[in-house]
């Protein structure tokens, strides 16, 4: 506007910063509509409990996978302390962390292939079974998928790192990714109730 | 007009060099630019809006009378189907996006959207969806050798949907590109909510945004949240259709219902995610043509997001015939009910806004009053829809039909004509013929409720929705037979605008700058802006920046 | 006036196309009253009735009060011509009046709520009377079947009751389910609807106290015929309705005459859906033609039941009912004709 | 996006990134029902397209500079002053009215109307038909069709549940109507009495004489009109009297909202050193 001055002054600089950062309020934006979207599958499931018309049943088949899950909720400790790392700019201690926080997370999708292996090939469940398998498969598998997401995503982040890109720069961004693969370990808590504890 | 502009500068690059015609396709291939992708998703819709109009208008012309042989019934239904389908996912949720993409940058004085790939991706996505609906037509053949489109209805209940009872491609081309769309969507929404949190200009505050911007707000939160669970359900369905999975297969013990539940918790917000722009443009248009300040401006902000969280806890008045518990009718009644309380406020408030004013009755007011009246109307009907026992009998009968076209028309269209005719010359900078501009509406206005009116009372004899057709001595003939009518001088009014859009951008009279003599910000700028909008970020001390500016004596950031 | 030309001749031109066969039920429709809501003869409808025109009154008044300032704020606040531009005093809003428009709707919703709750409750919470009748309503893709458990009866498309006498209702209740997809029971002038949903039981109940034909059909869209999925209810005083059950319960007649019509019936893919009791027909898929004869209308109410309507059906239904699932039967002439000689005894 | 100079604009690089990146994921959704082909196609491009669109963003965002125009964009000031309101003062922007009764006054006068009536009913109860409890029954058979056919003995005994839906509707709609009265006395300043006590019990007697039937056909068959009209007229009388009594606080006209509810002080007071420019 023709009042406006012409160059950025001290109060638009204050206003500026009074606004909040834009990559978190996405980040929190797609926490929001991603959490919609597992509500649905996670309603679903608890619906379907006890429905399904044939065997094999969760009591049957289903084991609480620990090891799995204390590494896929671990994995969220050590990435903090990757992000802390990184704000103070000592890369190695953030590559160690950084990469820990990678091997976790396979060892979390190793798990849960070794587990459905072993329920299509020895127990016959597969996602055409009954009502138990449909949930289950969509539910977990869900959920894997976006494991997988985080995954490709902090292993694009360590090849850069590995190649010498990586500096304080990034902390910010490095942040919000990290805020994502939280989500997805919270997520995990859900799931793991609603299948493991309320579904057996 | 006092306080208009004094004169119209020319625009630099884009305006003055003309380049070939395939440098400009180019540009508007690879524009991360919000003006650019507003105008794209604005007039996207609006071609979808004539496909959709067509094929309105053979379905009215199949019922004008009994036993009519148009169409055969499949056709019908794929008719019925297609025609909801893109006025709700091709129509009304580009136009009134493209619509945000445009104004809230503009209003709220920033440059771009806070992630300009992301809001091309967005209707990148929404473009190649829409086509890839459209083009079931040619690829939907299943297993009887010709090609068609989803014949299942909008809604898409189970288990028609499930691969049982419907055979072929057709439903799953309807899953895929719903699907794609609505990822579209959900990316907009997301960019528009970042955008007004982080890039407001300077003094703008939260309570200083115009209300369309509130509105843009309200509209996006609630995409985030129920457009993933037709997304959720969408991905639940095809994996029935493909994999073998049972979600919605009743043989398997899967459930009917919950399909429903799912596709009403998206499908009722939707209804408000489409009127809440039409209430953010009512909020900027009425003002202006008042001249008078919005009346209650916090309570129009309160009303609206009050409406966001009532509406979704409501989604099963869609289902009160689904055999509910006596207890879950009286909730979702209740529920419904309320809506009405915040509803009736905004109207009341718009009122107050005219109450005192001195009214200039151009285009866009014209269409706004008529919104008003037909919006009343729209509201009350659905508190009878939301009297569960009387839903019992109106629930899917034209009854229904007239009510949701009345808010889907007679408020969301008639406001989308209202920001056409008040935004156009600010994207274009010509004005739009105002003599055609009455046709257009006085031709609309009365075509609308030939169809529309006599809708109520098709249902209440007893009509219900989705038939291709009706035998002769129900009482039904001469209504039905006044409603295709009514729909053709619908069609002509619609004529009357793109011709009137076509002439004006031929050889329109030049809009200037601000000819509304209007207050936000979007008239601060040049017509058309410029592709960074402002030459300097704005400074605003109150709702009315422009008002301070004529009104220097007087301005209202002295008093909010 | 020209760009209308094409779409006049259209509007003109359709009902030329539409030329079609009513198959003589416009006819008979013409003779039964229109099945409006508003004429109830039933409780259900009655009661729907009674909270329907409170809540259109309360609306129309509502309507009134608005509309009316709306329209007196538009012709009194206009801009009257050669105005000199000034701007209206701005008058940012009122806490009060906003109060008040918020807690007068407020009250009006109030007192809806509570008699929209109790109509729910006496509607749907009614306990079923011993000497009420109970009908099996299973919906399929484009007819009603209607099974009687209590009295053996089968039937389809027309559903006979008793007339429910004030003194002493007997009320008729309905399970409804699906064969197949979704579809909704809907008799206007009886009850509001109900959605008749497979792998789920819905009920509900009518108690007409007025003997008369009453026309209903399918209202949730369920595919290519929803259209023509249309039902009538018979009610008769309770002598007549026992009558009716009475020639129900009989096997179907076997009349030597028509004996060439009957093989063909049990030889070919009749048998396959159709049930004719006492013959080796036992299909389930179509409807029951035991006494088919005592039916007013074939194909779910989409032609009157006349030999030259059955003629037409069997050798194709797709001319009555484009989409119907019964497949066209390709009988030579003599075959059909005596198919249905023989299908017009089952009386 | 703070700019070098003055006339250049940085803005974000034109890209095909993403047009590229949803047409392959398309192509890879349209494989599903079409042939694995497409979706290799697909998938393929939308790489492509990621690995674009990731290029344009890492490590910094592609911008162009865009030459500004000079303009001017010049809003002209009104010729005429803006009109005033012909209330006490000279106002031209008012929240209206400018006294108003505080809202807690229709709450205290809701509450005070509303217990009175429920006494005279419950006396009306124990006189006519030796029970408290009649009147209450009768109210709740609002919500209860299990009442339609219940016997007077039936309504003269307690039940709880019945109780607790009449208290529900009874405090509701005292309060509401308390509120009501709060807001709206001010609006007849001449014969607030009047108002209260006679047109507003009448007016709502008219009302539900006409719509008794459909709200509660159990109190229209029952009703005790004189009563009835004598009951409402008690709490107009005690509610208007309430509220009337309370002291009227003026409306805050020239500090905005978020300055009462102190929000926003921090912009405020930077505006102000700046002056009303």
């Amino acid at each position: 506007m023709a009042a406006a001055p012409a160059v950025a002054n001290q109060s638009q600089i204050e206003w500026k910063g009074s606004l909040p950062e834009k990559g978190r309020v996405g980040i929190l934006l797609l926490i929001l509509t991603e959490s919609s979207f597992f509500a649905i599958f996670v309603v679903a499931y608890l619906f379907y409990i006890g429905k399904s018309l044939n065997g094999p049943y969760p009591k049957d088949v289903l084991s609480p996978p620990i090891i799995n899950t204390i590494c896929l909720l671990s994995s969220s400790i050590t990435i903090v302390f990757a992000v802390r790392a990184l704000r103070v700019g000592s890369i190695g201690t953030f590559t160690l962390w950084w990469l820990v926080t990678l091997a976790l997370g396979l060892e979390f999708m190793i798990g849960t292939g070794l587990e459905w292996q072993e329920l299509i090939y020895h127990d016959g469940l597969t996602i055409s079974t009954n009502l138990f398998g449909t949930t289950f498969f969509s539910l977990v598998g869900l959920h894997a998928l976006h494991v997988t997401i985080g995954l490709i995503l902090i292993l694009f982040v360590s090849i850069l790192t590995l190649l010498g890109y990586m500096d304080r720069r990034y902390a910010e961004r490095t942040e919000i990714l990290s805020w994502y693969w939280h989500f997805v370990d919270a997520v995990w808590v859900v799931v793991f109730t609603t299948v493991y504890v309320i579904g057996r | 007009m006092a306080g208009s502009i004094e004169q119209r500068i020319p625009l630099g690059a884009e305006g003055a060099v003309s380049l070939p015609l395939l440098d400009r396709i180019h540009q508007w291939v690879v524009t991360v630019d919000h003006k650019r992708l507003g105008l794209m998703y604005i007039a996207g819709g609006l071609v979808f809006f004539i496909v959709a109009g067509l094929q309105a208008m053979t379905i009215r012309l199949q019922l004008a009378i009994p036993n009519a042989g148009i169409v055969p019934p499949d056709m019908f239904n794929r008719l019925m189907t297609m025609h909801g389908t893109t006025m709700v996912f091709l129509v009304g949720m580009p136009i009134l996006t493209g619509f945000f993409n445009y104004l809230v940058p503009l209003m709220i004085g920033a440059r771009d959207l806070a992630f300009p790939r992301l809001n091309a991706f967005g209707f990148w996505l929404w473009l190649f969806g829409a086509l890839l609906l459209y083009f079931s037509y040619i690829g939907g053949n299943g297993l009887y050798g010709a090609g068609s489109a989803p014949d299942v209805g909008w809604f898409a209940y189970a288990p028609l949907t499930e691969r049982a009872f419907s055979r072929g491609n057709s439903t799953d081309y309807w899953i895929l590109s719903i699907f794609l769309t609505s990822v579209g969507s959900t990316a907009t929404a997301l960019n528009l909510i970042t955008t007004t949190f982080t890039m407001r200009c300077e003094g703008m505050t939260l309570r200083k945004m115009p209300v369309l911007v509130w509105m843009s707000l309200v509209v996006s939160f609630m995409i985030l949240i129920v457009l993933p669970p037709l997304s959720a359900a969408q991905v639940m369905l095809l994996l029935d259709r493909f994999v073998g999975a049972h979600f919605f297969d009743t043989q398997a013990g899967g459930s009917a219902v919950l399909w429903q539940h799912f596709f009403w918790i998206f499908g009722h917000p939707e209804v408000y995610i489409l009127v809440i722009p039409a209430f953010g443009f009512a909020s900027e248009i009425i003002p202006v043509f008042s001249r008078k300040v919005i009346f209650g401006y916090e309570v129009m902000v309160a009303a609206t997001v009050a409406i966001g969280f009532i509406s979704m806890s409501v989604w099963a008045h869609h289902m009160f015939a689904v055999g509910m518990t006596p207890a879950g009718n009286a909730f979702f009644a209740t529920s419904t009910m309320l809506v009405g309380v915040p509803t009736g406020i905004k109207i009341f408030n718009w009122i107050g806004t005219m109450w005192g004013g001195k009214i200039r009755f151009k285009v866009p007011m014209l269409f706004s009053v008529a919104f008003l009246l037909q919006f009343l109307i729209a509201g009350l009907t659905g508190i009878m829809l939301a009297v569960a026992p009387f839903d019992w009998q109106l629930t899917d009968t034209y009854f229904v039909v007239a009510h949701f076209h009345y808010v889907l028309v007679g408020a969301i269209i008639f406001m989308i004509f209202a920001a056409v005719y008040y935004w156009f010359p600010k994207a274009t900078g010509k004005m739009l013929n105002e003599h055609l501009g009455k046709w257009h509406f006085w031709l609309f206005f009365i075509g609308f409720h030939l169809t529309f009116d006599t809708m109520h009372f098709a249902g209440l004899h007893g009509m219900p929705r989705r038939i291709y057709t009706y035998q002769p001595g129900r009482g039904l003939d001469t209504l039905n037979l006044i409603e295709t009518f009514g729909a053709l001088v619908q069609a002509a009014a619609v004529l009357c605008l793109f011709v009137n859009v076509v002439r004006s951008l031929r050889s329109g009279e030049e809009a200037g700058n601000d000819p509304w003599d209007a207050w936000t910000l979007e008239w601060a700028t040049t017509s058309p802006p410029p592709a960074y909008n402002f030459v300097e970020q704005p400074v605003v001390r109150s709702r009315r920046p422009l008002w301070d500016l004529k009104h220097p004596d007087d301005p209202d950031s002295k008093y909010e | 006036m020209k760009r209308w030309l094409p779409i006049l001749i259209g509007l003109v031109g359709s009902p030329i196309i539409a030329f079609a066969n009513d198959w003589g039920m416009g006819a008979s429709n013409a003779k039964i009253p229109p099945p409006t809501i508003f004429t109830p003869v039933s409780t259900p409808a009655n009661e729907i009735d009674t909270v329907a025109y409170f809540t259109i009154t309360v609306c129309a008044a509502i309507f009134v009060i608005v509309a009316g300032l709306v329209v007196y704020s538009i012709i009194r606040f206009r801009e009257p011509p050669g105005d000199d531009g000034r701007e209206p005093a701005q008058v940012y809003g009122s806490n009060p009046i906003e109060f008040a428009w918020t807690t007068v709707p407020i009250l009006i919703v109030f007192v809806l709520i509570l008699t929209t709750a109790r109509t729910i409750y006496s509607v749907q919470a009614a306990p079923r009377p011993p000497d009420s009748i109970l009908v099996h309503v299973i919906g399929h893709q484009w007819w009603w079947e209607f099974r009687y458990p209590e009295l053996g009866v089968v039937t389809a498309n027309e559903l006979h009751v008793p007339l429910s006498d004030r003194a002493h209702p007997t009320p008729t209740f309905l399970d409804l389910e699906s064969a197949d997809v979704a579809h909704s029971f809907w008799v206007p002038r009886l009850a509001g609807k109900t959605d008749v949903i497979p792998n789920r039981k819905n009920t509900m109940w009518i108690d007409p106290h007025q003997p008369g034909i009453y026309l209903g059909q399918c209202a949730e869209y369920c595919g290519t015929e929803h259209a023509l999925m249309l039902l009538r209810v018979v009610v008769e005083p309770r002598p007549d309705f026992d009558r009716w059950i009475a020639a129900q319960k009989q096997r179907a007649v076997a009349d030597a005459s028509v004996d060439h019509g009957r093989q063909i019936f049990e030889t070919t893919a009749c048998v396959n859906c159709h049930v004719v009791q006492g013959t080796a027909a036992e299909g389930r898929f179509g409807p029951d033609l035991t006494h088919l004869m005592a039916r007013e209308t074939i194909g779910a109410g989409a032609a009157m039941n006349t030999p030259d309507n059955l003629k037409t059906w069997v050798h194709d239904p797709s001319t009555i009912k484009p989409g119907a699932l019964m497949p066209a039967m390709n009988l030579s002439q003599k075959d059909l004709d005596d198919l249905v000689a023989y299908l017009v005894t089952l009386h | 996006m703070v700019e070098n100079s003055q006339n250049e604009v940085r803005l974000p690089a034109p890209s095909a990134a993403p047009m590229l990146f949803a047409l392959g994921i398309t192509l890879a959704f349209a494989g599903v029902v079409t042939s694995v082909s497409v979706s290799i196609v697909g998938i393929v491009i939308a790489i492509a397209g990621a690995v674009s669109w990731f290029s344009e963003v890492l490590p910094t965002e592609h911008e162009e500079m865009v030459t500004v125009t000079p303009e001017s964009v010049v809003v002209v000031q009104a010729k005429l002053p803006v009109a005033y309101l012909e209330v006490g003062e000279q106002l031209n922007r008012a929240v209206l009215p400018l006294e108003i009764f505080p809202y807690t006054a229709g709450i205290k006068g809701g509450i005070a109307g509303g217990v009175v009536m429920a006494v005279l009913a419950v006396v009306q109860g124990i006189i006519f038909h030796g029970s408290p409890w009649y009147t209450i029954n009768i109210l709740a058979a609002t919500a209860m069709p299990s009442l339609a056919q219940a016997t007077t003995a039936t309504l003269s005994a307690f039940n709880p549940e019945t109780l607790a839906i009449a208290l529900l509707i009874h405090a509701t709609a005292s309060l509401l109507v308390g509120l009501l009265y709060g807001v709206m006395l001010p609006m007849f300043p001449r014969y607030p009495a009047f108002f209260a006590a006679i047109v507003a019990p009448l007016l709502w007697t008219g009302l539900l004489w006409a719509t008794l039937d459909v709200i509660n056909p159990v109190l229209d068959l029952r009703i005790e009109w004189r009563w009835f009209i004598l009951c409402q007229i008690a709490f107009g009388a005690v509610a208007g009297y309430v509220v009337d009594r309370t002291e009227k606080v003026r409306t805050l006209q020239h500090l905005p909202f978020a300055v009462r509810t102190g929000i926003e002080a921090r912009y405020r007071a930077n505006d102000d050193q700046k002056g009303d420019a």
